[in-house]
């Protein structure tokens, strides 16, 4: 049995050290394997390594490693194998997401013997295991191989299901199912992924008959899609949340009139936005329905979900109090930004909030910018309203909320993508609280409560949860996971 | 051998002034950074790979360094596939250059004998449809043309595939997917969305051509030789308009690698026109950079190959001194 | 019975803006071994008459009327294959611009070695041997190099004898010449009349001479044949022509050639200008112009003894008149 | 003297310069040359006021260059054009007086204007008279040129040749010449126009007192019209004499076969037999006399020396060896 | 024999049958083809619409306010959420097709019609001074705009516009980058051969001044070939603006161009909902071959071999 698959995004590199993105990765789980696995309930199950301990003083880590593995060139799999990633791992250059941070946390690995292995942190490190489950061991073998020679393939030594036959970049990836795999054995004899990044020429292949799967199912196309008997349409919400973000550093703000000052700054106005907003038309008219309205980053199921939280429900009428109240009666003016085809109908979404807005009775003008100049200008706080989106990739809200809500500090890292500059010692407080703690509870405690304070105080103004949807034929089926990959070992023949 | 050399310095002088324009114009839209970098990445991981990158030095030190690697052939790496920006390209020029092929082909093997025909029977019902088509080939938008051909030919009808290249097989050393019927089915399409303009150009120079040469005396005095009208279409005719379909064609050679662009990105064809439109926009400016000095190293080939040709086709043009 | 023999011939063009009765009423033969030159200014139908001889009226022409007689045969709107049969083989035409003449774009052997294959089957060899002699023959010197040359390598001089020479290839017995020397200078003007007149005399072939320049044929022609307005209006022995035209506009012509009144005196002159074939005047298409004009010239004039005007004889005696 | 126009030794090259790719070829071994065209070599030439002075040569020999240099249109790469004796490149005025008629009554005439405009824009624009005298002006002009000057609100391409000649003739009188340089002014126009053309120069030149510079390559016309010949081969004078002189017993070798050849309205039959050989390229002209390879006088004195013009006999100067 | 010898009697009237103006010819000529008059008829009312879209359009799609999401995607002849119908339907956005396509036409004409008409002063001029001076300024004009040809052109706009980023004068900026070159050298060209011509001599002999022969005597000659390459360049320009549109650069998402419509209505083509890309297919399609048959019959009109 083979499969064909039809993939929106084309990774920028085979080497699974060289970016975090989600299109290399979903690739590299293929190929390559990881200490510790997650679960579809978020729980950590054995993966490469088979079971693993904390010292008391929680700074040493011991993994034993499960025997009986080879990578796809026949050496055995062995700690020192770790090893040699965790020590690659800083040597990838260029890279635009690397993994050090996932490292970060580690002072030292030991291969104490071929089936154990030591790691030990500098501080205690709750999250060592959740980014160790990210981390694909490569063969030693592998040598001081640079990105380009897993590209070619010399390099593409792994211990997944499937082993990499052919790759022409931007074009497709060959792989073949890895028969010595310790797992459950891989569903096809071999994987033809094609990178279709145009939409309509994803489904039309669809429909043709050329791929048997699909991500990214355009939401336009979905109704279409399910109404075909041979064709099956699955959806799943995502971890990504688009929100609007509003400048709230200063008295006054770069689109708005200096005579009118910074609107944004009082929390009714924020609320007014908000409350503005029709997110159920929005998801319904713009997105077909796929998506969720959104109150906080991490939707349920997600570590550090707060299901106490209220959705905004549209209520012009409130909002218009709510600015008359701030004494914003009259509106004012201002450009709202968003990219151009960085999200799926982003264009489209800003268009509508910048209507809905309008008839809040502010004169809104709407500019979508190309995505390559989009976010430089975002970075450099060009805009005073603008729409971006945070995708949690990692299963938990501490990063969401550390580098979007957290105060910006350059120094302490927090605060990187808060171009918006929302600053609350509470919320600080309460996150800080989240990165000490290593009981799950008291974590969870702490990211919901963050989750309440950013809420509360409408730090942004959350939009929805971008929907997932894919499409297979319909003798194949898949099981979306939680982290919203398009995972080829979740595919299956019935 | 002047020409040679004359068109050698143009080569130079263009593709020098064309990588600082566009190394100027990347570097004036922004910094590629902001777009790659992952979102959960901190300061100092922005930090690291700005300084990795070279991109926190002043643009003239950037660019002298860039221009210093380019004279020893590195063109620096893509900032986003983190490999060799020329290898990236020179991988799929083939592909590329295979679909233009391709396109020229069905252009000027339907074009001339369709535009011929409506030469030589200017009034006929055949020849007004076929002009009337031409101007409908010329006037509809590519992308346009592309969509459709993909709705009716490959969803509608099924004959064709939607996207990819194929299978490709080899032939005198020769990779392309023209050697094999799976690939052959692959490209139809994108040549044909490719070939359409050019086709219906083709048809107008070779109808102008023929309306213009027909009256000549030559023509007049190969038919009073006694020749079959065969030869004097054939052999007189022909080859005397071939001269301006050549020029246009290796022209519009250089400009159906540049309309790939569009074609490829639709039927996610794996050349250097998506590469492109993806390098510009995620500024990925050794990409940009390296695809417009190939690209005019191509055309200096191209015009080189045509230049040939008109001294093979016409004796009277000398390669060093225009008209003879 | 005359080589060739032409009743009444009409040739017409149906254009947008009507018909064009480029000639109208020509009757005219040629014998064997026989120069007839036909004169006449531009406009006047030349050049049509040739074509029409040839079978070479393109469309929107047409011969509407007439007979074109051919060794005995009619060939007036004859089927294309009986034309092609003769055309090259028995009739062979020269035309005006050498630069013109020749297809410059392909060899002077190719075009030369086509005309032979076209009439007649023969070896490789011989018929190269038969077209490198016929170049010699024409004073082309080292013919064996020049077959291999492209037209533009010739003089225009040259490239006249060229065209002659593969007139001759096929050993033709009517040569139809549309002015070969109009676009030549005097010194090589004269050396294609010399190479003609050697033609036709050794040769005894039937040659039609087409010029508007009557002193080129003063001495060179047998018989002359003047054409007005799409018609011939004087047909006769070249001597007498000269020393006694006939016709008024005979006589305005050879009145108006400078060389032949004296110096710095007024020259004999016709009114106005030549009509368009489009709006011809009604009855006598000269009369407008005629000095001679009279009541009665309304009407059409017929061929009569040479001669197509009723006045003819009425007219004042020709020496008088051209010294007034 | 009393000359109205002199040109004194006046050369006139026309050159291709080899720009920096051709040095480099050079340097790298390549043959590359400057080619220089000497359309005019060393000419000296005077015309006296009142008279008509015949230019005449073959195809290519500088004849127009020499008028262009003549009239003020090309300076002169050598040599000295004088007006009156004072030079004329001085005086802007003075160029005025010296006007040209070309060939081509098509292209000389720009046919985007009305003919009051083609004939009056100069003298207004120059402040010879004003705005509002144009009409009357303009209209009395084309009637001396024999034109109904209710025409003047009509484009030239509503004119036959022969009446946009007329109007090309107007146009230059406008501006009060004394010097007319007639570029082969009745070449292009049938034989009965030629010679109502010619008749009007002659009635202009009686009316106006104008001085021409009369270029042809017809002698017949020019021994009509001019009193005074002067011949140019390749881009030299070789003969110069009073008309009747010239005609009756012409010296140079190259004027006796021009002479020869010209056709003639004679009757009996006549023998051509040419000078031998091509008119050389003027890019590689021949050594010495520039006639040598044709010429059947020629020796070793006429291969290596240019002949001086010389005079031999009142009003005639010669340029060859062989002429005592 | 008087009239014989008598000069003056060439007084007869022209024998050429045309009388009228240069002008009124190509008119009259033009005319008779049907299908060029159709296209002439056709582009008249695409270009009367546009002009008065503003009164035409049932709504200002431009306007925020005007629009309703809620309307959105309604197929041609539906009624809206406020009971109003929309003949051709709405976009994604709620968008009145109708209008949106309107003013579209408008925005692609607009473009086209402005950055060619530049495009074309600013070759012609460049052309005729390269002809008409020679030399080294020729040499530099010529070698500028054989840099500029051997690129293609939705390359060098693809760049221009990563540079400049979106709106309407960007874009009517990178078409003038990108079509003078095409201009000059074409009038270029046609200077170069009309130079040639002997009425040119005529005037520098009858001492006009530079600056008259170049505007007077060679501009008007030149303008023919270019009039058929402006209208035929305004076509590709529209057609260029619609292709970058669908590339996601060019125009902003608030001021659609048909290009951009299409563009946008692309995702819906498969999905069913056509009229949103093919109405302003259409419109773009007809404004496109209704300019080209102009153009392409003024080109056989003002061929000069058919100016006798
Ligand atoms: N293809 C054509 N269509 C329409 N009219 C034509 C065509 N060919 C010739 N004519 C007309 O027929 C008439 C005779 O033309 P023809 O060429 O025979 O003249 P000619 O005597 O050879 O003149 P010239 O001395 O200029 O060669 C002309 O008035 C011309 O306009
Ligand atoms: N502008 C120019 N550039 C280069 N060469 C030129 C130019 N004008 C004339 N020549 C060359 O100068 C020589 C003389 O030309 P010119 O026109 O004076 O000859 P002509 O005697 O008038 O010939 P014709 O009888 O054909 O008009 C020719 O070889 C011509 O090619
Ligand atoms: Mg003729
Ligand atoms: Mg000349
Ligand atoms: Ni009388």
């Amino acid at each position: 049995q083979t499969l064909t698959a039809g993939l929106s995004a084309a990774p920028s590199s085979m080497d699974p050290h060289f970016a975090t993105t989600g299109q290399n990765q979903q690739l590299a789980m293929n190929l390559y394997d990881r200490l510790v696995h997650i679960d579809a309930a978020g729980n950590f199950t054995p993966g490469l390594a088979t079971e693993w301990e904390v010292s008391e003083d929680r700074l040493t880590w011991t993994f034993t490693l499960r025997e009986g593995v080879t990578f796809t060139n026949g050496s055995p799999f062995t700690a020192h194998d770790v090893v040699y990633t965790f020590e690659r791992i800083p040597e990838v250059p260029n890279s635009p997401a690397p993994f050090t941070q996932r490292l970060a946390a580690i002072s030292s690995v030991e291969a104490v013997d071929d089936q154990t292995l030591v790691v030990t942190t500098a501080e205690p490190a709750p999250v060592l295991i959740s980014d160790l489950a990210t981390i694909y061991i490569v063969s030693r073998d592998a040598g001081d191989a640079e990105s380009a020679d897993f590209d070619r393939g010399t390099a593409a030594l792994g211990t997944g299901p499937y082993r990499m036959v052919s790759y022409s970049p931007g074009e497709q990836l060959v792989i073949a199912r890895n028969d010595d795999y310790w797992g459950e054995t891989a569903a096809f004899e071999e994987i033809t992924i094609r990178f279709l990044d145009n939409a309509a020429t994803r489904v039309a292949s669809l429909q043709a008959g050329e791929v048997d799967f699909i991500d990214a199912v355009p939401p336009n196309d979905l109704q279409r899609l399910s109404a075909d008997d041979g064709i099956d349409v699955i959806s799943a919400p995502s971890a990504r949340m688009l929100y609007m973000g509003v400048d709230q550093l200063e008295d006054t703000t770069v689109q708005i009139d200096p005579a009118v000052g910074n609107p944004f700054l009082d929390v009714r106005v924020r609320e007014a936005l908000s409350l503005g907003i029709n997110r159920e038309a929005i998801i319904d008219r713009i997105q077909f329905g796929s998506g969720a309205p959104a109150n906080q980053f991490a939707p349920e199921g997600i570590f550090g979900h707060n299901p106490d939280l209220p959705t905004p429900t549209y209520d012009p009428e409130r909002a218009r109090e709510l600015l008359a109240e701030a004494g914003y009666e009259d509106g004012w003016s201002m450009t709202i930004h968003g990219p151009a085809g960085r999200y799926v109908n982003d264009t489209d979404v800003l268009l509508a909030v910048g209507q809905m807005w309008a008839q809040l009775g502010l004169d809104v003008e709407v500019e979508s910018v190309p995505t390559n100049v989009y976010f430089g200008q975002a970075t450099a706080r060009e805009f005073s309203a603008f729409m971006v989106a945070f995708g949690i990739t990692t299963g938990e809200s501490s990063l969401a909320l550390r580098n979007v809500l957290g105060s910006f500090d350059e120094d302490r890292g927090w605060g990187s993508n808060n171009r918006f500059r929302y600053s609350s010692p509470e919320f600080d407080a309460a996150l800080g609280e989240a990165f000490e703690a290593f009981d799950d509870a008291e974590r969870e405690a702490a990211l919901q409560e963050a989750a309440r304070i950013a809420a509360e105080d409408v730090a942004v103004i959350p939009l929805y949860w971008e929907g997932n949807n894919w499409a297979v034929r319909a003798n194949y089926s898949f099981t979306p996971s939680p982290d919203g990959r398009s995972l080829m070992t979740n595919i299956s023949l019935d | 051998m002047v020409y040679i050399i004359r068109r050698l310095m143009q080569a130079v002088f263009l593709a020098a002034v064309m990588s600082f324009v566009v190394f100027a114009g990347i570097y004036a839209v922004g910094s590629p950074v902001d777009i790659l970098i992952d979102p959960e990445a901190t300061q100092a991981e922005r930090l690291r790979l700005i300084a990795q990158m070279g991109l926190d030095r002043p643009f003239h030190e950037q660019y002298l360094v860039f221009m210093g690697n380019v004279l020893q052939g590195d063109f620096g790496n893509s900032f986003i596939y983190n490999r060799p920006a020329l290898g990236l390209i020179l991988e799929r020029m083939p592909a590329t250059l295979e679909l233009a092929f391709a396109a020229i082909m069905i252009a000027v093997v339907l074009g001339l004998p369709l535009g011929v025909y409506a030469g030589l029977r200017p009034g006929s019902v055949g020849s007004q449809g076929i002009m009337a088509g031409s101007i409908l080939g010329f006037s509809v938008p590519n992308f346009w043309q592309a969509i459709m051909l993909i709705m009716v030919f490959a969803v509608m009808l099924g004959w064709f595939p939607v996207s990819g290249r194929g299978e490709v097989g080899e032939f005198l050393g020769i990779r392309s997917s023209l050697f094999t019927l799976d690939g052959l089915q692959h490209i139809t399409l994108p040549a044909v969305n490719l070939a359409i303009g050019h086709l219906a150009l083709v048809i107008r120079l070779a109808r102008s051509g023929v309306r213009e040469v027909e009256p000549q005396d030559y023509i007049r005095f190969a038919r009073a030789k006694g020749l079959s009208e065969r030869r004097v279409v054939f052999v007189h005719i022909l080859r005397n308009i071939l001269i301006p379909i050549v020029t246009v064609v290796g022209m519009s050679f250089g400009g159906l690698i540049a309309f790939a662009v569009v074609t490829e990105s639709i039927f996610a064809w794996p050349g250097m026109g998506k590469l492109i439109i993806d390098s510009i926009q995620l500024l990925d400016r050794p990409v940009v950079v390296a695809y417009l000095i190939v690209i005019v190293v191509l055309f200096i080939i191209i015009n080189l190959v045509v230049d040939l040709l008109y001294s093979l086709i016409d004796p009277r043009i000398r390669i060093d001194g225009g008209k003879a | 019975m005359s080589l060739l023999e032409i009743d009444n011939l009409a040739t017409h063009f149906f254009t947008d803006a009507g018909v064009v009765k480029a000639i109208d009423g020509v009757s005219f033969a040629v014998d064997r071994g026989e120069v007839l030159a036909v004169v006449g200014e531009s406009g006047s139908g030349k050049s049509v008459t040739g074509l029409s001889v040839m079978g070479l009226i393109g469309a929107p022409g047409r011969i509407v009327g007439g007979t074109i007689r051919f060794d005995g045969t009619q060939i007036a709107n004859a089927p294309a294959n009986q034309m092609r049969a003769l055309r090259g083989a028995r009739i062979a035409m020269i035309f005006q611009d050498p630069m013109m003449t020749l297809n410059p774009v392909l060899r002077i052997d190719t075009q030369m070695l086509e005309t032979i294959n076209a009439h007649r089957r023969m070896p490789h060899d011989a018929a190269w041997t038969l077209c490198r002699d016929a170049l010699g023959r024409v004073g082309i010197p080292s013919p064996d190099e020049r077959m291999r040359a492209y037209p533009h390598q010739f003089s225009g001089g040259m490239r006249q004898r060229v065209a002659i020479a593969i007139a001759l290839l096929n050993d033709p017995d009517l040569i139809i010449a549309d002015e070969p020397t109009t676009a030549l200078d005097v010194t090589i003007q004269a050396q294609v009349l010399h190479l003609m007149q050697g033609l036709v005399e050794d040769r005894g072939m039937g040659l039609m001479w087409v010029t508007h320049d009557l002193s080129v044929v003063a001495g060179f022609a047998d018989r002359v044949a003047v054409m007005y307005a799409g018609e011939v209006v004087e047909d006769g022995r070249v001597d007498d022509i000269i020393t006694a035209p006939r016709h008024p506009y005979t006589r305005g012509l050879i009145g108006s050639v400078p060389s032949r009144n004296q110096r710095g005196v007024r020259l004999a002159q016709i009114p106005g200008a030549a009509p368009q074939p489009l709006n011809r005047p009604k009855g006598c298409r000269f009369a407008p112009r005629c000095a001679y004009r009279a009541e009665g010239c309304e009407v059409p004039q017929a061929l009569r003894d040479g001669v197509r005007c009723w006045r003819t004889d009425a007219l004042p005696c020709a020496d008088q008149e051209v010294l007034a | 003297m009393s000359d109205l126009l002199t040109l004194d030794n006046v050369s006139k090259r026309f050159s291709k310069h080899i720009d920096l790719a051709g040095r480099l070829a050079q340097k790298l071994g390549a043959k590359v040359s400057a080619e220089t065209v000497h359309a005019v070599d060393g000419v000296s030439l005077g015309i006296a006021a009142g008279e008509v002075v015949g230019l005449v040569g073959e195809s290519g020999c500088g004849k127009s260059t020499l008028g262009r240099v003549a009239a003020g249109i090309h300076a002169p790469s050598d040599g000295e054009v004088l007006w009156k004796g004072a030079p004329l490149e001085a005086e802007a005025k003075a160029r005025l007086r010296i006007q040209m008629v070309f060939q081509d009554p098509m292209s000389s005439i720009n046919p985007r204007h009305r003919i009051d405009r083609v004939i009056g824009e100069a003298p207004v624009f120059h402040g010879q008279i004003s705005a509002g005298e144009k009409d009357a002006f303009v209209a009395d002009l084309l009637e001396r040129v024999g034109l109904d000057p209710a025409y003047r609100q009509r484009y030239p391409h509503q004119f036959s040749g022969g009446q946009r000649q007329r109007i090309a003739i107007a146009r230059a009188l406008a501006v009060r010449p004394e010097l007319i340089v007639c570029d082969e002014a009745v070449s292009a126009l049938d034989v009965s126009v030629q010679a109502q053309v010619l008749n009007l120069f002659m009635d202009l030149r009686e009316e106006f007192g104008l001085t021409y510079l009369f270029i042809s390559h017809d002698l017949g016309v020019v021994e009509h019209i001019a009193d005074r010949v002067v011949i140019m081969y390749l881009g030299r004078v070789v003969e110069s004499a009073p008309v009747a002189d010239l005609y009756r017993e012409p010296l140079h070798p190259y004027a006796q076969a021009l002479l020869a050849e010209v056709p003639r309205l004679t009757t009996g039959k006549r023998r051509y037999t040419p000078v031998k050989g091509e008119i050389p390229s003027p890019l590689h002209p021949p050594s010495g006399c520039h006639f040598h390879p044709r010429c059947p006088l020629a020796d070793d004195q006429c291969r290596a020396e240019r002949p001086a013009l010389r005079k031999v006999a009142a009003g005639r100067t010669v340029a060859c060896h062989k002429v005592a | 024999m008087t009239d014989i010898t008598q000069p003056k009697t060439a007084n007869s009237p022209p024998p050429v049958a045309t009388t009228e103006a240069p002008f009124r010819r190509v008119l009259r000529d033009f005319m008779r083809n049907k299908v060029a008059v159709a296209g002439l008829i056709l582009f008249t009312l695409i270009v009367f619409a546009a002009v008065f879209a503003p009164l035409l359009a049932a709504q200002d799609p431009y306007d925020l306010r005007s629009l309703n999401i809620m309307d959105s995607r309604l197929s041609p002849g539906e009624a809206g959420f406020t009971g109003a119908a929309y003949p051709l339907g709405t976009d994604g956005q709620g968008r009145d097709m109708l209008s949106a396509i309107l003013y579209g036409l408008r925005i692609s004409l607009g473009v086209g019609v402005i950055a060619c008409t530049a495009a074309l002063m600013l070759g012609l001029t460049l052309g005729l001074i390269a002809a008409y001076s020679g030399g080294r300024v020729d040499t530099l004009i010529m070698r500028l705009v054989d840099l500029h040809l051997s690129f293609p052109p939705i390359l060098v706009a693809l760049i221009l516009l990563a540079v400049l980023g979106r709106g309407v004068d960007k874009i009517v900026f990178t078409l003038i980058v990108v079509q003078w070159a095409t201009f000059a050298r074409v009038a270029r060209a046609t200077a170069l051969s009309e130079r040639k011509r002997e009425y040119v001599e005529a005037a520098e002999s009858l001492g006009l001044s530079r600056f008259r022969i170049i505007s007077g005597h060679l501009l008007p000659n030149c303008l023919p070939p270019l009039m058929v390459l402006y209208t035929v360049e305004i076509a590709s320009a529209i057609a260029l603006e619609a292709t970058l549109s669908f590339l996601g650069v060019g125009l902003p998402a608030t001021q659609p161009s048909l290009g951009l419509l299409i563009s946008n209505g692309f995702q819906f083509v498969l999905s069913g909902q056509y009229w949103i890309s093919v109405f302003p297919g259409l419109a773009l399609l007809l404004l496109i071959v209704s300019i080209n048959l102009v153009g392409d019959h003024l080109r056989d009109v003002l061929n000069p071999r058919n100016i006798r």
